[in-house]
């Protein structure tokens, strides 16, 4: 991209991750330079692909940055962009918005809804609010939260209107956004006078 | 009977050791900005200065009484991935001095 | 466009800085050990190294692979305070090695 920087996903059950420099010259000699890595077997060139690298070696990697190729024809020295391998999920497993009973409260209270996805590790998501003050109520306030755990991560977004109107009565609906699909959730709000 | 002088050379150097102080630690990135869930850093923490150590009396602990910035350069990821990697630069709170401060 | 290489060795500078490795921890004895609710310990707490730092995918934890123990003398006092105070030495767990493990 403009910042001369490409990013390479890894997924679960990729088993190797290519480095695609691809060449014109089948038989040009292209060295691939990587940061230092413990184990270097394995590590082989495909003219038609790149260098393709085992997923351990990967793994063992302290940092995922600094791999790229260069190459000299003609005495004249060529490098690749540099790439940053990224480790990636994509897997939502299940998304709550508590509390999951309608909310009822009075003119003036604090309402706070927690809306929270189980997601596969390293699963980015974008988790967006919609809910009837959101064109004119500008004193809401939105949390995001990662917290990694023992077999999954758990993203939180916590919406909070400090204090409430009448006008933010109606549905509150949380959309969570993954790489191939949005799942929501929705909760009723019902403020008296 | 006197106390043996290495028990007491080794318990003054234990204390000295750990006494409130600004200490190297490891910042996550997104939980120290809230970022949001769509976002990850390269690398993902950064290196700076806290205060850490134990005070010696359970109402006291260990605050910060002076703190500068450090800049910081990392990749920002935000997914889909479409919208691409770039380089960003953070500022980040670096502790100076510490001090045993009472929590009442 | 290339990536500057100034950007490129700051943040390779950054990585190798947080990487997952033993790092010097003060540990609280009476927490670590479990004491009872009336004994106290001077100095709080000990000095060891504990595996630290970020590893770079969120299925990976910092964990200790090989561990040592040091020898760390105290002062004991139990209260009430007529049981008196007395040097201890404790064993405390030191770790040597690190690594990314999976949690899986």
């Amino acid at each position: 991209n403009e910042h001369g920087l490409e990013t390479i996903l890894v997924t679960r059950s990729s088993t190797h991750i290519t480095v695609p420099c691809l060449v014109t010259v089948p038989d040009l000699n292209v060295t691939l330079h990587y940061p230092p890595i413990l184990e270097q077997s394995g590590i082989t060139w495909d003219n038609k692909q790149g260098w393709s690298i085992p997923r351990p070696i990967i793994d063992s990697a302290t940092m995922l940055i600094g791999f790229h190729c260069a190459a000299t024809l003609g005495g004249k020295d060529y490098r690749s962009t540099n790439y940053l391998i990224h480790n990636a999920g994509s897997q939502v497993y299940d998304v709550k918005l508590f509390p999951e009973d309608p909310v009822e409260l009075m003119v003036g209270e604090a309402l706070t809804l927690n809306c929270t996805a189980s997601v596969e590790f390293n699963t980015g998501v974008d988790m967006q609010w919609s809910y009837p003050g959101k064109q004119t109520n500008s004193y809401v306030e939105i949390k995001p939260h990662r917290e990694p755990l023992s077999h999954a991560t758990e993203v939180v977004s916590i919406l909070t209107i400090h204090t409430v109107n009448v006008t933010d009565s109606g549905p509150y609906f949380c959309n969570v956004t993954s790489m191939d699909r949005t799942q929501t959730q929705q909760t009723q709000v019902i403020v008296h006078e | 009977a006197y106390l043996n002088l290495d028990i007491l050379k080794s318990i003054e150097s234990e204390w000295r050791k750990t006494r409130c102080m600004p200490r190297e630690v490891c910042i996550d990135v997104g939980r120290e900005f809230g970022a949001p869930t769509n976002i990850f850093y390269k690398p993902p923490c950064v290196s700076v200065y806290r205060c850490g150590g134990c005070c010696h009396s359970e109402d006291k602990q260990c605050r910060n009484i002076s703190t500068g910035y450090l800049s910081k350069t990392l990749f920002e990821i935000t997914v889909p991935i479409t919208q691409g990697t770039r380089p960003v630069t953070i500022s980040v709170a670096n502790h100076t001095q510490c001090s045993c401060l009472s929590k009442l």
